[in-house]
């Protein structure tokens, strides 16, 4: 993907890379994620794309610069990580710290407290509400700025290039 | 927190010029209106110092205290002799220079003169402030303030040299103050959790060895109006700007806030016996020293008449830290009178240069052969002025210079009388042969070709004023010598 | 693609079914993977392929900016307005124990709401953020839509 | 899922590697965006990892008492992060509308050199 | 076991189509890829649904067939107009695919 | 009596965010009916409500006592807590009251930078922006903070996107790139706490962290949290968002953000190294000293230096924030209090200060149409009120005595004794020196340059007038009264030094 230089191409394999993404989120057992992933990712991200790209250009110019920076940013982030993965508890194991009483509370009690099965839709709607709503502003932000950004400008001439204000 | 209280006259002393800027800006649109406004604050100021005279002679300390600025740092303020006799030169110098800019700036029909007024106004309330400031922190402020408002001043001109100037101006001032001065006041707090000046010194039990030294170079090079070599580059190139500027900047207000701050730092802060016990403190004297025999003879080398003076100011200046340098009450009391008799001496010279330029338009020496006949009045007051820097006899510059020695002496720091009297004779070769081409050589052609004659009256009248002011002070100098001798401790 | 028959009578066919489809996503959201944003995505998705098959123009006609900044706006008063009825109701915010007598029932009817409003304000700015893109006419592009 | 385990983390670090790189490297202003989605997607899958149970499964309740469910609530915050990861591809992607609007490219290097200039 | 041989199958085939997306060389050849890639995913992920045990996760496969489809028309009418929005009627000159606008013509 | 009304104060925390979050909904309805005028009165009304509230919640958490919200009703670590400590709500205050004077300054810049038919939309906007600001401010759980982050940072996007040239579109496309980057590190960051502690509040992490304090982990989050903060709030290298930023946005959103944005960042990297990070090492041995401060150092110097070189004043201030964030993060990495109080008040003095300058300069766009130095020759005599405005926040920017600035640098430079830290104190004095280059410069041309022919007398509108002298004003009197800012910030510091648990 990093290296493509039809962007179109690079639009479809995120379009599978999400996808795919999507299949192993429900192995590990996050299935609402995998829901939502493949919703956004492989539906709403492709049109966007494709929109952006029908409005702007396919093509992709080589980069000039050499990527020795970048390469080296990544890289140390990337060996802070690895570095941090050390010490991380087992994969899978039930004894982790994460799954701590406050998982294990909202697993046990949630049925009786919300009186709903989907654990997910207890916490995110219930226990953790506040954060949908900031996630429900975060999207209404989002709606808002795409109209504030590609507000209409009608009287605009056809004339290409730069406009200078 | 205390109130600020308008009615008390310390505070008065600051406000009275203050509100007097706002009311010389009010009234920019009428010229007579507005000198009249700043000559009624002039006084006004005045009568106020001066009622607070008697007091302070009698012994009183009136304080006050406005607010904290932080938690256990005051806006305070507290009288002691030398901001008294401080105060009181510079207020009653600013009538007389009211007077003087009147004639000088409607002479020379400068430009801006709202701007001009307005910004000498407060540039005395942060004089007035500095001369009483309780501790190291109001110093600091008002210390900064004068630098701000006189920033203009040295600007006024408006053009690229005056730009220049004020650049070199602004940046070794602020520079100096904020790179060292307030280092070494954040020092002082940071030892002892106070700034307040108190008798005896402030540091003069928490501090010994090396560091006293340190903290002395912190504050001598941080206080840059004091102008010891290297700091001094400021001050000539200050005289781009008019000359009642000039005066003010180096005979009243910036040039004397800066030695008063080091007599201050060295007798509060310090304290005589700190400096005089610590061998790392010896050195002040060295650059003082410098300072006097350097500055004296890059003045014999100029042609300039008001750069020549502003090198005398340097070395002048420098006579007040050699004074201090001495560590000895005796020389501390000439150092605190000369504060006062260059004050006296210099402004006559600065107006009588001033009044050359607005009578004659004449700058540079060279060109003064012989002008004693057409302005004999201007040349008397010069020559005045000019016994007072050299330390002659019915002059002001004598007491000053009487008590100096008489410390060295009584110190017996013979090196210190060798360098006084070194400088004295450099002073008389820079300035007696200006006396001599204006009264006793023969007029060029070229001068000749225009003739001119005395300034207008408000100058001349300035001008008499401090030349006689000069000479009282050697006939009547009792109140000076007494706030000296307070501030000395003998 | 006016001569594309087969995918428009495709698309209008499945159209009534993937509208159910979101609807069982928004309220069985509960007992099963889903919930509001799912089935606002799933009816944005339903929409921008009729639209994408029938033109711009065709789909505002039902459903123009304003009413779909209107809507986008009204979700989220939804969900807020959820949680600023249990103020109201002398609890803290969210709490919907106190949208109802039986604390359990409340939780539930509290969720529903709120699902509902994320439903509706994911929709529609979907449905806004589509508009823009596809609606977009910046230099080079004449077409003139209507409002 | 076993095979997955110990592997699994380091699948995540080499996917933000990658989406980072992408971003950071990339003159294109649509393939930063793209880069910033693989980068975001793959933080997804950290949190989904932490929260994987062996033997468990997706959090919904069966009625049976026995049964082991995987944490809830990392997926809970990635829905969330979903969220915001596509309202700012959004975003971002109106603004390259715009950027390729104004200056008639949409290369990074391309736009410095306009603004340069100006 | 049954289940786990279908799940291996797939995978193979997703790989085998992944590498047809990313190798090209025309533009139908990768959607063809990606299309097939979403329905083979909708497969995994019923069987996969019936490996862990709960088979009842099947409207995630349906919301992918959704996906997929709806996808797949954006693409295509992206490449029929290079637009999604508005024109209806297809250019009339033929549309430059957009694999040939950056590589000159290779298919 | 309706339970609301008779217990308002309690809910004043969730009513501080959710006011004006409700708001922007609303005012997007606005545009709807189109009833445009509106917008603007709707968004100062509320935002002055928000100030209310914010100073009405710094008076009842001032002496160190601490207000504990539960969201939805569900106790702290199974919910969402809100938690106000006296740092919080200073943060909230600063926020809410720049908010307030902005808008009521901004109104005749806005209508002058944006079609009226967007206004709506804009302080919808802004009013996400502001809710964004304080969410991150009162939050007391880990992953809110980064929701409302993003909300703040968005909005922010489309604010700084709003502005007139074009390059106000790359500057936010930047910005957004960067601070998408900076919030996802942060998310990391988040998760590896999370993961070795199990929980999201920050109280119940900084209890549950001592058991994992030394795993490699922790550090790793530690890492990323600072850096995705630090790209957030733009400490140098990581600054390059920032001067395109300010430079294009809209004069108005220039001022805004400037005085706020950047802040509340610092403050969240506050609560989580003092709070959290805190108690796995002593503060002291905290990767400040190493990593921070030679950072901060750096960030001083080239944002001072490279504002010296600009020509625009817009992005000469722009520099210039870079190195005031740097004071800011040097008086937080020396971990001592007077350090913290230095930072801290600086976060305060710096709000009003840039807010001033900025304000001020937007009033010089509003009238001359650009920023450029050499458009504002001889603007001491065009606009005397507006240069003479920027002449007190350019002093306290240099921290001259008498105002704001001063009280920061003072206790900065205090600190730096404190410590033993002789270099950096004489640095910190040099770095003013070269602030007083910078705003001379400007000076200069106010002052000491003739206008160009033809130019007359003319101030901006009144109300914008006001506004501009309110602050600049404003820097003098907390350069005076240093009660608030200095209470504030030393009864914080040493909340933080406690870990949070005074």
């Amino acid at each position: 993907m990093v290296r493509m230089r039809s962007l179109f191409a690079a639009v479809m394999l995120a379009s599978i890379y999400s996808l795919l993404m999507a299949a192993i989120f429900v192995v590990l057992d996050a299935v609402d994620v995998a829901f939502t992933e493949a919703a956004v990712g492989a539906g709403i991200s492709t049109v966007l794309m494709l929109g952006t790209l029908a409005l702007t250009t396919n093509r992709e110019k080589d980069p000039a610069h050499k990527p020795l920076l970048p390469l080296l940013v990544v890289t140390i982030t990337g060996a802070a990580l690895i570095y941090g993965t050390l010490d991380f508890p087992a994969f899978g194991s039930p004894d982790a710290p994460v799954h701590s009483e406050l998982s294990r509370r909202f697993i046990e009690k949630s049925g009786e407290e919300i009186g709903i099965p989907n654990i997910v839709t207890s916490v995110l709607a219930s226990y953790r509400g506040y954060d949908t709503l900031g996630e429900t502003t975060v999207i209404f932000t989002a709606g808002i700025g795409v109209a504030f950004i590609l507000w209409r400008q009608r009287r605009r001439h056809k004339r290409k290039g730069g406009r200078k204000t | 927190m205390t109130g600020i209280f308008l009615t008390d006259p310390i505070t008065l002393s600051v406000a009275i010029p203050a509100l007097g800027a706002l009311l010389i800006a009010l009234g920019s649109r009428s010229p007579n209106l507005r000198e009249t406004m700043t000559l009624l604050t002039a006084t006004a100021l005045a009568v106020n110092v001066y009622a607070l005279l008697p007091d302070v002679l009698a012994g009183g300390r009136p304080a006050t205290a406005w607010f904290s600025i932080l938690p256990g740092i005051e806006m305070a303020f507290r009288i002691e002799p030398l901001g008294m006799l401080f105060a009181a030169v510079a207020s009653l110098l600013w009538i007389v220079n009211s007077v003087y800019s009147i004639g000088y700036m409607r002479g020379n029909r400068e430009h801006k003169q709202t701007r001009f007024y307005v910004c000498f106004a407060l540039a005395i309330a942060a004089t007035m402030g500095i001369a009483f400031a309780g501790n190291l922190l109001t110093l600091f402020f008002f210390y900064e303030a004068l630098t701000l408002v006189t920033y203009p001043l040295v600007t006024h001109k408006g053009n690229d040299e005056a730009r220049k100037a004020g650049r070199v101006y602004l940046g070794i001032l602020i520079g100096t103050s904020i790179g060292f001065q307030l280092l070494a006041i954040l020092w002082v707090y940071a030892s002892t959790g106070s700034g307040t000046f108190s008798d005896g010194g402030l540091i003069a039990n928490s501090f010994t060895g090396a560091p006293v030294g340190l903290l002395l170079i912190l504050f001598i090079y941080g206080i840059g109006k004091a102008a010891v070599m290297p700091v001094h580059r400021w001050l000539p190139a200050a005289m781009v700007a008019p000359t009642p500027v000039s005066a003010l900047l180096h005979a009243v207000a910036v040039v004397k806030a800066g030695v008063f701050s080091v007599i201050k730092v060295a007798v509060y802060v310090f304290g005589l016996d700190l400096l005089a016990r610590e061998a790392s403190a010896d050195w002040l004297f060295y650059a003082a020293a410098f300072t006097v025999i350097a500055a004296s003879i890059v003045a014999l080398r100029q042609d300039n008449l008001k750069r020549r003076l502003a090198y005398s100011t340097i070395s002048q200046l420098s006579y007040v830290v050699l004074a201090v340098s001495i560590y000895n009450p005796i020389a501390l009391a000439g150092a605190a009178i000369h504060i006062a008799a260059h004050a006296f001496g210099k402004i006559t010279l600065f107006f009588a240069a001033g009044s050359i330029y607005t009578a004659g338009h004449k700058t540079e020496i060279s060109q003064l052969d012989g002008i004693g006949k057409r302005m004999p009045i201007t040349m008397i007051a010069f020559a005045i002025g000019s016994f007072s820097m050299i330390g002659l006899p019915l002059t002001a510059g004598f007491v000053s210079k009487w008590y100096m020695l008489s410390g060295a002496y009584a110190a017996q720091h013979y090196l210190a009388i060798a360098v006084i009297v070194v400088s004295t004779l450099l002073n008389a070769a820079y300035f007696l042969p200006v006396i001599h081409a204006a009264f006793f050589r023969k007029e060029s052609a070229e001068s000749a070709a225009h003739p001119h004659g005395e300034a207008p009256l408000p100058i001349l009248l300035a001008l008499v004023t401090t030349a006689s002011l000069t000479v009282a002070l050697f006939l009547y100098p009792d109140p000076a010598i007494a706030l000296a001798k307070m501030l000395a401790g003998i | 693609m006016k001569h594309h028959l087969i995918p428009r009578i495709v698309a209008r066919l499945l159209l009534p079914f993937i509208l159910l489809f979101g609807l069982y996503v928004q309220f069985h959201g509960d007992y099963s993977p889903g919930g509001g944003f799912q089935a606002g995505v799933i009816f944005a998705v339903a929409y921008i392929l009729y639209a994408i098959l029938y033109g711009l123009a065709e789909v505002k006609r039902f459903l123009g900016d304003g009413i779909v900044r209107f809507l986008a706006a009204l979700g989220v008063l939804l969900y807020a307005g959820t949680g600023v009825a249990s103020l109201f109701l002398g609890r803290n915010f969210l709490d919907y124990s106190a949208l109802s007598e039986d604390a359990v029932f409340g939780q539930e009817l509290g969720i529903w709401l709120v699902e509902l409003g994320v439903g509706i304000t994911v929709f529609s700015v979907m449905v806004m953020i589509f508009y823009a893109f596809a609606g977009y006419h910046g230099i080079g592009d004449i077409e003139e839509l209507e409002d | 899922m076993a095979w997955l385990a110990p592997y699994n983390y380091w699948i995540f670090v080499f996917l933000m590697m990658i989406g980072l790189y992408t971003v950071v490297a990339r003159g294109n202003l649509v393939k930063k965006v793209i880069g910033l989605n693989v980068f975001q997607a793959s933080v997804i899958l950290f949190y989904v990892s932490m929260g994987k149970i062996n033997g468990g499964t997706a959090p919904i309740l069966t009625g049976d008492p026995d049964t082991v469910y995987s944490n809830p609530l990392p997926h809970v915050l990635m829905l969330t992060a979903i969220v915001v990861g596509v309202a700012t591809t959004a975003l971002a992607l109106a603004l390259v509308v715009r950027i390729n609007d104004a200056y008639g490219t949409v290369e990074e290097d391309e736009v410095q050199e306009m603004d340069r200039a100006s | 076991m049954m289940f786990v041989t279908a799940a291996v199958a797939l995978l193979v085939t997703m790989a085998l189509a992944l590498a047809r997306a990313l190798l090209g060389p025309t533009v139908y050849d990768r959607i063809l890829a990606v299309n097939m890639i979403g329905t083979k995913t909708v497969l995994l992920i019923a069987v996969l649904g019936f490996l862990n045990g709960r088979p009842d996760f099947m409207d995630i496969s349906l919301l992918y067939a959704l996906i997929n489809f709806t996808g797949m028309l954006a693409v295509l009418k992206f490449i029929r107009v290079g637009h999604l929005g508005g024109q209806e009627e297809p250019a009339t000159e033929p549309v430059e695919l957009p694999e040939s606008n950056g590589e000159g013509g290779r298919q | 009596m309706n339970p609301l009304l008779a217990n308002i104060v309690g809910h004043f925390p969730i009513l501080q965010v959710v006011v004006p979050l409700v708001s922007a909904p609303l005012l997007s309805l606005l545009a709807f009916l189109r009833i445009r005028g509106l917008a603007w009165i709707v968004a100062t009304l509320v935002s002055l409500i928000t100030t209310v509230i914010a100073a009405s919640l710094l008076a009842s958490v001032w002496g160190g006592k601490v207000i504990s919200y539960e969201v939805g009703g569900w106790a702290a670590p199974w919910g969402i807590e809100y938690r106000i400590d006296t740092l919080g709500a200073l943060l909230l205050l600063i926020v809410a009251s720049i908010s307030t004077v902005t808008l009521v300054y901004g109104r005749s810049s806005v209508l002058q930078e944006i079609p009226e038919d967007r206004h709506p939309l804009f302080y919808t906007a802004w009013m996400l922006c502001v809710a964004g600001l304080l969410g991150m401010a009162v939050t007391g759980d880990a992953f809110n903070v980064f929701v409302f982050l993003e909300i703040s940072s968005l909005s922010s996007y489309v604010l700084i996107a709003a502005g007139k040239r074009r390059e106000s579109l790359t500057a936010a496309y930047r910005y957004l790139i960067l601070g998408t980057i900076g919030a996802t590190f942060f998310l990391i960051g988040v998760g590896l706490v999370y993961m070795m502690t199990g929980t999201l509040n920050i109280a119940d992490m900084a209890e549950k962290i001592v058991a994992v304090r030394d795993t490699r982990a922790i550090k790793a989050a530690a890492a990323f949290l600072t850096v995705g903060l630090a790209l957030k709030f733009a400490l140098f290298p990581l600054h390059l968002w920032l001067p395109g930023a300010y430079t294009f946005a809209p004069s108005t959103v220039s001022a805004f953000l400037a005085a706020t944005a950047t802040k509340v960042s610092i403050y969240v990297l506050l609560r989580f190294d003092f709070i959290i990070f805190g108690q796995a090492t002593p503060v002291a041995g905290l990767h400040f000293s190493q990593f921070l401060m030679p950072l901060s150092l750096a960030a001083i110097f080239a944002g001072s230096i490279a504002a010296v070189f600009q020509t625009n004043l817009k992005r000469l201030l722009a520099y210039s924030s870079v190195a005031q964030i740097g004071y800011i993060v040097l008086g937080i990495s020396f971990a001592n209090e007077d350090g913290l109080t230095g930072g801290i008040v600086h976060m305060f003095n710096h709000a009003a200060t840039k807010g001033a300058l900025f304000m001020a300069v937007g009033a010089m766009v509003y009238r001359l149409g650009s920023a450029e130095l050499h458009d504002l020759r001889g603007l001491g005599r065009r606009m005397p009120l507006t240069a003479f405005s920027f002449f007190l926040g350019g002093i306290s920017l240099i921290g001259v005595p008498f105002t704001a600035g001063f009280i920061s640098k003072w206790y900065l430079i205090s600190a730096a004794l404190d410590d033993g830290n002789w270099p950096i104190a004489v640095l910190l004095l040099l770095s003013s020196l070269i602030a007083v280059i910078y705003i001379w410069r400007v000076i200069e041309v106010f002052y000491f340059t003739p206008p160009p022919d033809g130019a007359k007398t003319r101030e901006a509108p009144a109300v914008m007038l006001a506004m501009v002298v309110l602050m600049a004003a404003a820097t003098v009197y907390f350069g005076l009264d240093t009660r608030l800012s200095v209470g504030a910030a030393n009864e914080a510091a040493r909340i933080l030094l406690s870990g949070g648990l005074l």
